[in-house]
Order: structure tokens, then C-alpha cells, then sequence
């Protein structure tokens, strides 16, 4: 396998940023990792994830849709599509992988999402195994491999190297870009460190976690548990499980005006938000139990009801490290599997 | 690059009218004074005055209707109060068509058809309606049951008096909640009506209208020996993409804007009681 | 505003004057003939503590280069003590923009009654020139609102 | 400590002087504590739980429970007194239906700092002689405690209860606290170096409202920022203004009512220091309108809410600290 020797990613990322825009996952100053524009010297962080996922790259948390000029009573409608620049993001984790492919089930279906496609296209992702999974990692729940991540090309560590491997044309195209700088390698002490990883692994807290008591044909049973009220009751409503998560793709349309002309944008939404569902005549989701259960119900159930059996979940474990009263997705997935 | 369905097209505001006091018909056409999209009937298109905002309204012209759309719209909320506000020429954003239909080539097909509606109801079903009426041999017989608050909330009731009631072999019930001057029509409430009229039931319902008429009618139905499969009705949630992604207008793991807004009622009752 | 090469930077000020002083004051300088800049645009309020600090927020936001209030003086209020409350709001919210490094310039109350025409007018003067120096509001815009 | 809470909260239930209890409930690892109510003298036994981690401000939830049928008993720290006597200032909660039980306070740790140190896998964290000793996956590590202590226990400005029914433990003094040291530091910078700091923290934002819908003294029906008709409803920052303006307005709303409480940085997903702007409206009132603690009593009127005749202008602004 090829590989390069970790005191030379550097040079690696230098070689990469000099033909495309390269993200990186970087230290910041209060601990916590989050992906950045690559520039010099920027070194490349320890932490095992980001706090904001890596959607951002393709759902961005606010975009401009279409621009309007209003003159009397006509409109101008100004579509500000451009076509957009090739960029790589390197070093993303096995469960944000998952995700795109989440996301893709939902834009890439008819009708197309042309903004999240065209980012699509011109993005690579570059994945990278994870060797040390920290206790509210429970990918494995959803079949992924923390130590074989999917994505365009793959990264692994064995702690003095890293092997890289292509999973697709894209991946092979990007490995052969820097293959100069790649070198030939012996995987044995990688393989190795897989195994150790993969132990690591089966022995996590959340290790055993199930998703057999969920699923398209679970959708009465579950929505009509007497437990959302006691699982929703100290939710403070806010938004941050929904924006840290990987998967969640719900947004909302808005309009701006700007003196001289209105710009419509998307940005994220959460159903956790009261006015999620507020419309005119009232809101089909009043209280807070509602828009609660909407949130894992779609995940648990009704994800996977329209998508052939496949979570909306990659159990990364941020709603676990961040929510601000520790509600998460395992506490009602242990809940709700108790009958 | 290829145009993408966020992206709206023009329309023209050509004709208002104001059916009752606080609902508009509105006809649009494109710039050009062509129809904006060819649609099927049931549904639905997003209407928007950009900075003001954008919401799904259904299309209340038949398909068959070659050379414009129209919309009738209840003024209730800050988008339709500025629709409300406009005058003849005004520019509007439009997209779609978005959702499913009413089965009109298929299940609906040589059926006896009974539509019920209930005030601003009427109008995803009157597309169905002259539909229906143009291509009258495709259906069985016809018999529309209609009520308001007061002669004067009954939605296109002049095309009721001049088109429908005159057209041979269609049945037209009218009834007002209270009694009025100048109505000698039925009195009384919907569901309270389909009983009295006692409709056979071999025929297929679509119905619209407020959520408490469609309950008690749907139980008044169920009574005379109506069965849920024979019942279509049309729904509406809130809705900001009208393509099954933006996630709010679901119930259940069925989008309103995608998998619906038809939908029949055994398929409702495999839904949770969320809208 | 639009910023020109070859021209001189001209800000655009907004001025909340209440009602029952300021407002009279903003008259008083026009019927004397006092000149003061024509960037000034003033927005009349029934009373100088009916703006919120989301309408100076606002202002910036919409292009202003500098926000100017003014009310009644300290005493004279139509409503007995709108101004003195007033007053502790805005020197809390300059305090804070001032800590959020947005330049303590592009902020100020000024107390003007109904017969200070003339105050007026070199107020307006005074704080047109000093946001001038300035020069375009960049740490409180918003770039969406920016002219091309 | 949780022992005698959970019997004395057993008996109260049990004596009917109150019919729930609302406090904290275990989670999955150490540190994933939720605030909860209690029914039942089972359920205290199963979950109830009070340690180093359980540092959630359950007052907010006053507003609600307090409107219920029956009474509830609550346990308050120091801290927690303050935010209930603003809310019972504003008559938010009915104080009736609420039996306070005072309990002591911090320090309380925060598990992100512990992670931050790059110690994951956590399974356990015990403090021994203020040195924690965290089992993990990958061994056990130790840290100092006090590296770990919540930025908001770590500048702790009372230990004494405003409000209580009862105490369990000692009750505390009001504390000489240091927590004002960052605000002067950024004051003493020059305003580009302060429009720099906020800047790199306000753009990390990402508008989730945590900090907005976890203070307690934010209890409007309606926020300005989620009605439409206000014009600045957002839900997502387009622009570094709307981060600028949402923060300014979140806290100038709670100025003179903020008892700094420390509960936004607390919850803030993206660290940023969100209690020194409360902090600099707090410093700032009482240098120019005299000392004034929010929450301390539920009779003195609210700095905003009042007046002298010789207030300082707006212009001290101008005239004072670093341009």
C-alpha cells in the first residue's frame, strides 16, 4: 500500500493545497477541533472529531438560493449559481462518511438538489481510520467500520505512517495527484493497529447498543410510547443536537431584504425549533414532546422506513458530548427498546 | 447549468377576483401569456412575493384549462394578506407543479364521484371537478356537496350557479350554517347534510375542507356503510421546499409535499394523528 | 453610501429625534436656515426611550455609517422620565459596542429641546465630520447590504 | 450528601408536602447528567443522582413546574437560589409551589475540559484529594481538579443561599470573586484587539440557542428572534453582523436581571465565553449605578428599570478606558 511518513503531511498538505482547496480538521485555540482552510504551518488535530461535522463542506449552514430584483410589479429572478472549485477534505471520520451518504438518499433523489450535487462533484473526501474511539462513539450500532472508513480514498494510521487507499475513480485520481511523494510500504504494523482498534472497539460502553427495536415497521408502536413524555421533558428546545449532527438535513427558505434587492436563503432548521411547524392556521406540533419525538422518530424510524432499513443515525456521538442537558439518541434509542 | 426547482419562474397576476370577503381567485399566466406548467388535478404549486415569503397553494383550474392557472386563496397569514393586497399585473414567483394528484385516469375512472367540501375546501377539488366535467363520459354520475358559513363565503358561487347547476347530470347541494336573507337553499352543517342526502354508497368521496367537517363527515360516512378506501381527501402542512426535504410538512414517514397532498383514508389511518 | 475614489467619503448618519424636542429642534434649525448635512436622516420616535437597541442595531445594519439619538433634556421629558431611562439603556449599549471593538465614535445621545435649532445643527455638523473620520461602518455591517 | 437529599426528598414525598422532585438523573457515563423530575420514591433510588457533574441550573424549569397541580420540591445550589428569586422578582414562578431545599454548591467539573486535555474513552471520574482520577478505556489518567472546575465555579461569587426552606449542609458567605478579571483584561485592549477576540469567537457561533433557551432569565413567551414580524428572525448566522446583533440583544435583554449564573458559557457547544458579555454589563452597572447583584432579593428595582436624576450621559462612554 502506499504511504507516507507522518513527518512529511506537511509537505503533503502543501503539495494538495497548491492544486485545490484543502480542509483540514485543526486544533482551536479552547481544545476542540474544527475543520479549516488549510494554510502553512497548520498542523493537523489529535482530536478524534470535529464539533461541527463535516455537512458543512456540502449543506452548508446558509446559503444564498436566488437572488430577486423587485421594480414596480415585475421581479427579476437572478440565479447566482456558479459553478464551483474543486476542493479536498482530508481526515474525515468513518461516521461522518456515513453521513454523506445519508445525505445524498435525501438531495440526490428526484428532484435533484443542484447546489448540494455540484458541491458534491467537485469535493473529495478523505477519510481517515480512527484508532482511539472515545466512549460516546457507537458507529459500529450502524454498521461502520471506525477502522475501515468509506469515502472517495481512505487514510490509515500506524502511528508512524499513513497508508492511503482509493475506493473510487475520484480517490484514485487524488492519490495519484501526490503519488509522488507516496512511497510503497509494508502494512503489517498497520494491520496490526487495526486489530487493535477494532478490540477497542468491541469493548465500548456503547458497544452493544441494538437497532432491533426500530425501524419502518416500528412507526405506531414507537410514536405512541408512553415514554416521550419523560424523555422530552428537560429539553430546552434549543437547536445544537441538530446542528453538531452529521445527518440532520431539515432547513428552512427564508427571504432577506437587503435595501436593493431580496436574497433568498437556505439554512439549517430543527425540528427541536417551536415555530418549525407554525403555519397560519396553528401548529400541528405544540409542545415541545412533539417536536422531540419528531427528531428521533425520524431517525429511528422514519429514515429508514423510506430508505430501505438504513439509519438516519452514524453514531458519532455528538449529541452525546453536547447537549446542554445530556439528552441524546442512545437514552431514548435504551428507553424505547424496553417494552 | 441546469435549472434546479428552488429556483421559481415568473408569473403574472392577470385577473382577480374577489369570490367572498376574505377569499381571492387569482389567474396567472406566464410573461409570455402562456400557461406557467402543465399540473394534474390536486396539485400544487408555491406561490411567492420574494421578501414576503413563499407557501404551497393547490392549483383550483382544471388541467384542461389550456391557457391559465388559478388559484383561490383565503387570506389568513402575512403572505396572503399581501397576495390579498395586490393589484391586476403584479409579478409573482411560482414553482412546481409539486405532489401527487387526485387518481382521475385511474381509480376515479367510470366511478360515481361525490365531492364534499366545506368553504375555502372547494378549491383543490373544483380542479377535479371541471375536470371531471370536461371529460364527462370518462365518469360516472356527479353530485357535489358544498357548504359555507353564508351565501356569501361560498367560493366561486357564480361559477356554481351558471356552469355547475346548469350542467345535466350533475347534482349540486348547497347549504349555509345559519339561516340568511335570500338564501331559500339547505341550512344546516356538512356533515349533517351528506347524511340527510343519503348519498348510495358505491360512490367514490373526495373531500376538503376545515379538519373538524372532514371528522364528522368521515364518521357520518362510515355510518351510511362508506368504507375508508373509497375516501380521498387533500392535506396541507407547513412547507418550505414543496420536495420532500426540507423535513417539516411529514407525518409520519410520509412528506405531505412529495408522498401527498391526495391521500386516501385507509392510508391516513396507517399514519400517526399528526396534523 | 457609495465610497468613490474620487470622492469624498459622505456617511450616512441616521438621527432619532423624539417627537416633542428634538424633532421641533430639527424644524426650528430647517425654518432658521441653519445648514447641516443632508447624510443626516432623522427618524422621529414619540419619545427617545421608545428606541430599543435593536433599532440602532438596525440602523447599522442597513447601511449606517453612525447612529445619533436625541431627546429631550434630562428633566424636560414629555413623559416625565422616558429620557432617564433612556439614557442608562444607551450608555450600556455604547459601553458594550465599545467592547465589542465597534468604534465608540459611531455612537452618541445628544439632549436637544425644541428651541436649540441652532444646537441642533452644529450637533449634527460636529458628528458628521467625526464618523467622516472614521470613515464606512465595517465592524457593524452587514456585507448582504452592501452596495456594489 | 446524595443520600441524605434522596431520604429527605423520600420523606417529603412520603409526609405529602410535596408531590415531585425535581434534580438530576444519572446517564450513561459519568458526566451525562439530566435534569429531571422525580414521581416516586423508586425512581429517586434508581437515578437520582448528585456529584461533581451535576452543575445544570434546574430554576428555568420552575417557570413550568411550578404552574403544575401540587407542589415540588427543588435542590438549589448557591447559585441556582439567585436565578429563583429573579423569577420570583418577575413573577415567573409561584414560590408557593415550590419547596426549596438549599443545598452546597461547586465546584463542578466539566467534562469537556477534561477531553480537551485529550483524555477520552472516560468510563469513571473520581476525585481523590482534588486530584481526579479518570478511568478510561486506554488506562487510567489523573489531572488536577481544579484544571477541570466549570469556567463559571471557577469564579464562584456566592456560596450563600437567597432563598430556601431548608438547608442540608452549611450555608455559605457571599464570596470577594475574581470574576470580573477577563472583562478588565479585554477593556484594556485596544478596540481592535477586542473587535479581533469577539470576532473569532462570535463567528465560531452556530445560533443553536442554548444559551439563549438555558438562562433563566430568559423567559419571554415569544423571543424577539423567533418572530417573524420583529424582522430579525433567523435561525442561522448569514452574516457576522446577525452574530454580532443576536449576541449584543441576547445580552442586553438580561442586563440588570442577569444574576451570572454562568450557565450560557456553560452550555455553548462552541465554547465561546458568552458570561462576559453579562459580565460586562453587570461590571459596568455597578461602576455607574451603584452595586447591584440580580437575584439577591425580590423587592429592589432592576438597574434598567430605574433612574437618578444625576446619571451619568451616554458620553462617559467616550471619555473612559482604551480606544
Amino acid at each position: 500500500m502506499l504511504k507516507i511518513s507522518i513527518d512529511k503531511l506537511d509537505a503533503l498538505f502543501e503539495a494538495i493545497s497548491a492544486e485545490q482547496t484543502l480542509y483540514i480538521p485543526a486544533d482551536r485555540e479552547d481544545g476542540a477541533a474544527e475543520y479549516k482552510k488549510y494554510k502553512s504551518g497548520m498542523k493537523l488535530s489529535n482530536a478524534l472529531n470535529t464539533v461541527r461535522s463535516a455537512k458543512d463542506f456540502f449543506f452548508p449552514q446558509t446559503e444564498n438560493l436566488v437572488d430577486f430584483k423587485m421594480e414596480g410589479k415585475n421581479i427579476e429572478v437572478i440565479d447566482i449559481r456558479k459553478e464551483s472549485e474543486d476542493f479536498v477534505i482530508f481526515g474525515v471520520r468513518a461516521c461522518d462518511a456515513r453521513s454523506f451518504t445519508i445525505l445524498d438518499k435525501v438531495f440526490l433523489c428526484e428532484p435533484v438538489d443542484s447546489y448540494y450535487k455540484t458541491r458534491r462533484e467537485h469535493g473529495t473526501v478523505v477519510t481517515m481510520a480512527c484508532t482511539r474511539p472515545a466512549e460516546t462513539c457507537f458507529c459500529g450500532t450502524f454498521g461502520i467500520d471506525a477502522a475501515a472508513p468509506e469515502g472517495d480514498a481512505a487514510c490509515y494510521s500506524d502511528g508512524e505512517s499513513i497508508f492511503f487507499e482509493a475506493h473510487n475513480e475520484k480517490g484514485q485520481k487524488f492519490i495519484d495527484s501526490i503519488s509522488s511523494l507516496l512511497e510503497d510500504g509494508d502494512t503489517s504494523k498497520l494491520d496490526e493497529t487495526r486489530e487493535k482498534t477494532r478490540a477497542i472497539l468491541k469493548k465500548l460502553p456503547l458497544a452493544n447498543l441494538s437497532t432491533d427495536a426500530f425501524g419502518g415497521d416500528k412507526l405506531m408502536e414507537h410514536f405512541n410510547s408512553d415514554k416521550w413524555g419523560e424523555l422530552s421533558e428537560s429539553c430546552l428546545g434549543c437547536g445544537t443536537c441538530t446542528f453538531v449532527c452529521p445527518t440532520c438535513q431539515c432547513y428552512d427558505i427564508k427571504d432577506f431584504n437587503t435595501g436593493h434587492g431580496i436574497k433568498r436563503f437556505r439554512c439549517w432548521d430543527s425540528c427541536m425549533y417551536s415555530d418549525f411547524t407554525k403555519m397560519a392556521h396553528g401548529n400541528p406540533r405544540l409542545t415541545q414532546l412533539e417536536r422531540f419525538r419528531q427528531r428521533f422518530m425520524h431517525k429511528l424510524v422514519y429514515f429508514p422506513s423510506n430508505n430501505n432499513g438504513e439509519f438516519g443515525c452514524v453514531g458519532c456521538g455528538r449529541c452525546l458530548s453536547k447537549c446542554p442537558i445530556s439528552m441524546n439518541i442512545v437514552k431514548v434509542m435504551k428507553a424505547l427498546e424496553v417494552k | 447549468m441546469n435549472k434546479d426547482t428552488l429556483i421559481p419562474y415568473i408569473g403574472v397576476v392577470t385577473d382577480i377576483r374577489q369570490d367572498t370577503p376574505d377569499v381571492k381567485t387569482f389567474r396567472v399566466v406566464s410573461p409570455e401569456g402562456d400557461k406557467v406548467f402543465e399540473h394534474m388535478p390536486g396539485q400544487c404549486a408555491m406561490l411567492s412575493i420574494p421578501g414576503v415569503g413563499e407557501g404551497m397553494f393547490s392549483i383550483t383550474s382544471s388541467p384542461t384549462n389550456k391557457e391559465f392557472m388559478e388559484f383561490s386563496i383565503k387570506k389568513c397569514g402575512c403572505l396572503t394578506t399581501w397576495l390579498h393586497a395586490m393589484d391586476v399585473g403584479q409579478q409573482i414567483t411560482i414553482r412546481g407543479p409539486y405532489g401527487n394528484h387526485f387518481p382521475v385516469e385511474t381509480e376515479l375512472k367510470g366511478k360515481d364521484l361525490l365531492f364534499i367540501a366545506g368553504g375555502i375546501g372547494l378549491a383543490p377539488l373544483r380542479s377535479v371537478i371541471n375536470y371531471v366535467r370536461d371529460k364527462r363520459a370518462d365518469y360516472g354520475s356527479v353530485q357535489i356537496v358544498y357548504g359555507s358559513r353564508s351565501k356569501d363565503d361560498l367560493v366561486d358561487y357564480k361559477e356554481i350557479i351558471d356552469e355547475w347547476l346548469t350542467d345535466e347530470g350533475i347534482e349540486v347541494n348547497l347549504t349555509i350554517d345559519n339561516p340568511q336573507e335570500g338564501w331559500d337553499g339547505h341550512v344546516g352543517f356538512v356533515p349533517n347534510y351528506v347524511k340527510e342526502l343519503n348519498p348510495s354508497i358505491n360512490k367514490t368521496v373526495l373531500i376538503c375542507g376545515p379538519p373538524i367537517m372532514i371528522k364528522f363527515t368521515l364518521a357520518g360516512l362510515k355510518e351510511l356503510g362508506f368504507t375508508d378506501t373509497q375516501v380521498y381527501t387533500t392535506m396541507e402542512l407547513k412547507m418550505k421546499c414543496a420536495v420532500g426535504k426540507c423535513g417539516r410538512c411529514n407525518i409520519g414517514d410520509k412528506y405531505v409535499c412529495k408522498d401527498g397532498p391526495v391521500f386516501r383514508f385507509d392510508q391516513l389511518g396507517e399514519l400517526p394523528d399528526e396534523y | 453610501m457609495q465610497v468613490n475614489e474620487n470622492k469624498e467619503f459622505q456617511p450616512l448618519i441616521v438621527a432619532f429625534c423624539c417627537n416633542w424636542c428634538s424633532y421641533a429642534g430639527a424644524d426650528l434649525s430647517g425654518t432658521n436656515r441653519l445648514n447641516y448635512p443632508s447624510n443626516v436622516k432623522i427618524i422621529r420616535v414619540p419619545c427617545s426611550c421608545r428606541v430599543n437597541p435593536m433599532f440602532i442595531l438596525r440602523a447599522f445594519q442597513k447601511g449606517a455609517d453612525g447612529v445619533i439619538l436625541c431627546g429631550c433634556h434630562p428633566g424636560d421629558c414629555h413623559y416625565t422620565s422616558g429620557n432617564y431611562f433612556t439614557r442608562r439603556r444607551m450608555t450600556l449599549l455604547f459601553s458594550m459596542l465599545d467592547f465589542l471593538g465597534i468604534e465608540r465614535d459611531r455612537t452618541r445621545v445628544e439632549w436637544v429641546s425644541a428651541a436649540e435649532g441652532a444646537k441642533f445643527a452644529a450637533t449634527m455638523n460636529e458628528f458628521t465630520e467625526a464618523v467622516k473620520k472614521l470613515g464606512p461602518n465595517r465592524r457593524l455591517e452587514d456585507l448582504r447590504c452592501r452596495k456594489q | 450528601m446524595q443520600e441524605a437529599m434522596i431520604n429527605r426528598a423520600k420523606q417529603l414525598l412520603a409526609d405529602g408536602t410535596v408531590n415531585r422532585v425535581i434534580g438530576w438523573k444519572r446517564g450513561e457515563f459519568a458526566y451525562d447528567i439530566t435534569p429531571a423530575v422525580f414521581q416516586s420514591a423508586e425512581e429517586l433510588d434508581a437515578d437520582f443522582v448528585f456529584d461533581d457533574f451535576t452543575s445544570a441550573n434546574v430554576s428555568k424549569y420552575l417557570v413550568k413546574e411550578s404552574k403544575k397541580e401540587g407542589k415540588i420540591l427543588a435542590f438549589l445550589k448557591p447559585c441556582d437560589t439567585y436565578s429563583f428569586n429573579q423569577l420570583t422578582k418577575e413573577h415567573r414562578v409561584v414560590r408557593e409551589n415550590v419547596y426549596i431545599i438549599g443545598i452546597p454548591g461547586g465546584p463542578k467539573l466539566d467534562a469537556e475540559k477534561i477531553k480537551a486535555k485529550g483524555i477520552t474513552g472516560i468510563l469513571g471520574v473520581k476525585n481523590e484529594n482534588y486530584t481526579l482520577k479518570i478511568d478510561t478505556i486506554y488506562g487510567e489518567e489523573t489531572m488536577p481538579f481544579y484544571e477541570a472546575v466549570l469556567d463559571k465555579c471557577a469564579s464562584c461569587k456566592s456560596k450563600k443561599h437567597v432563598v430556601f426552606d431548608e438547608l442540608i449542609g452549611e450555608d455559605g458567605d457571599v464570596l470577594e470573586s475574581n470574576r470580573f478579571e477577563m472583562v478588565e483584561k479585554l477593556e484594556n485592549m485596544t478596540a481592535q484587539e477586542r473587535y479581533d477576540f469577539w470576532r473569532d469567537q462570535f463567528s465560531k457561533c452556530i445560533r443553536c440557542n442554548a444559551c439563549r433557551n438555558v438562562c433563566p432569565a430568559c423567559t419571554c413567551e415569544k423571543c424577539v428572534f423567533d418572530n417573524p414580524n420583529s424582522g430579525v428572525e433567523n435561525k442561522a448566522p448569514a452574516d457576522s453582523f446577525e452574530e454580532n446583533m443576536f449576541h449584543i440583544i441576547r445580552a442586553f435583554h438580561v442586563a440588570g436581571r442577569c444574576t451570572d449564573c454562568g450557565e450560557c458559557s456553560r452550555v455553548c457547544p462552541q465554547n465561546i465565553p458568552l458570561h462576559l458579555l453579562n459580565r460586562k454589563f453587570i461590571k459596568d452597572i455597578n461602576s455607574l449605578y451603584g452595586e447591584y447583584q440580580a437575584g439577591e432579593d425580590t423587592t429592589s428595582r432592576a438597574p434598567l428599570n430605574d433612574y437618578k436624576q444625576d446619571d451619568c450621559e451616554a458620553s462617559i462612554v467616550h471619555e473612559r478606558g482604551v480606544e
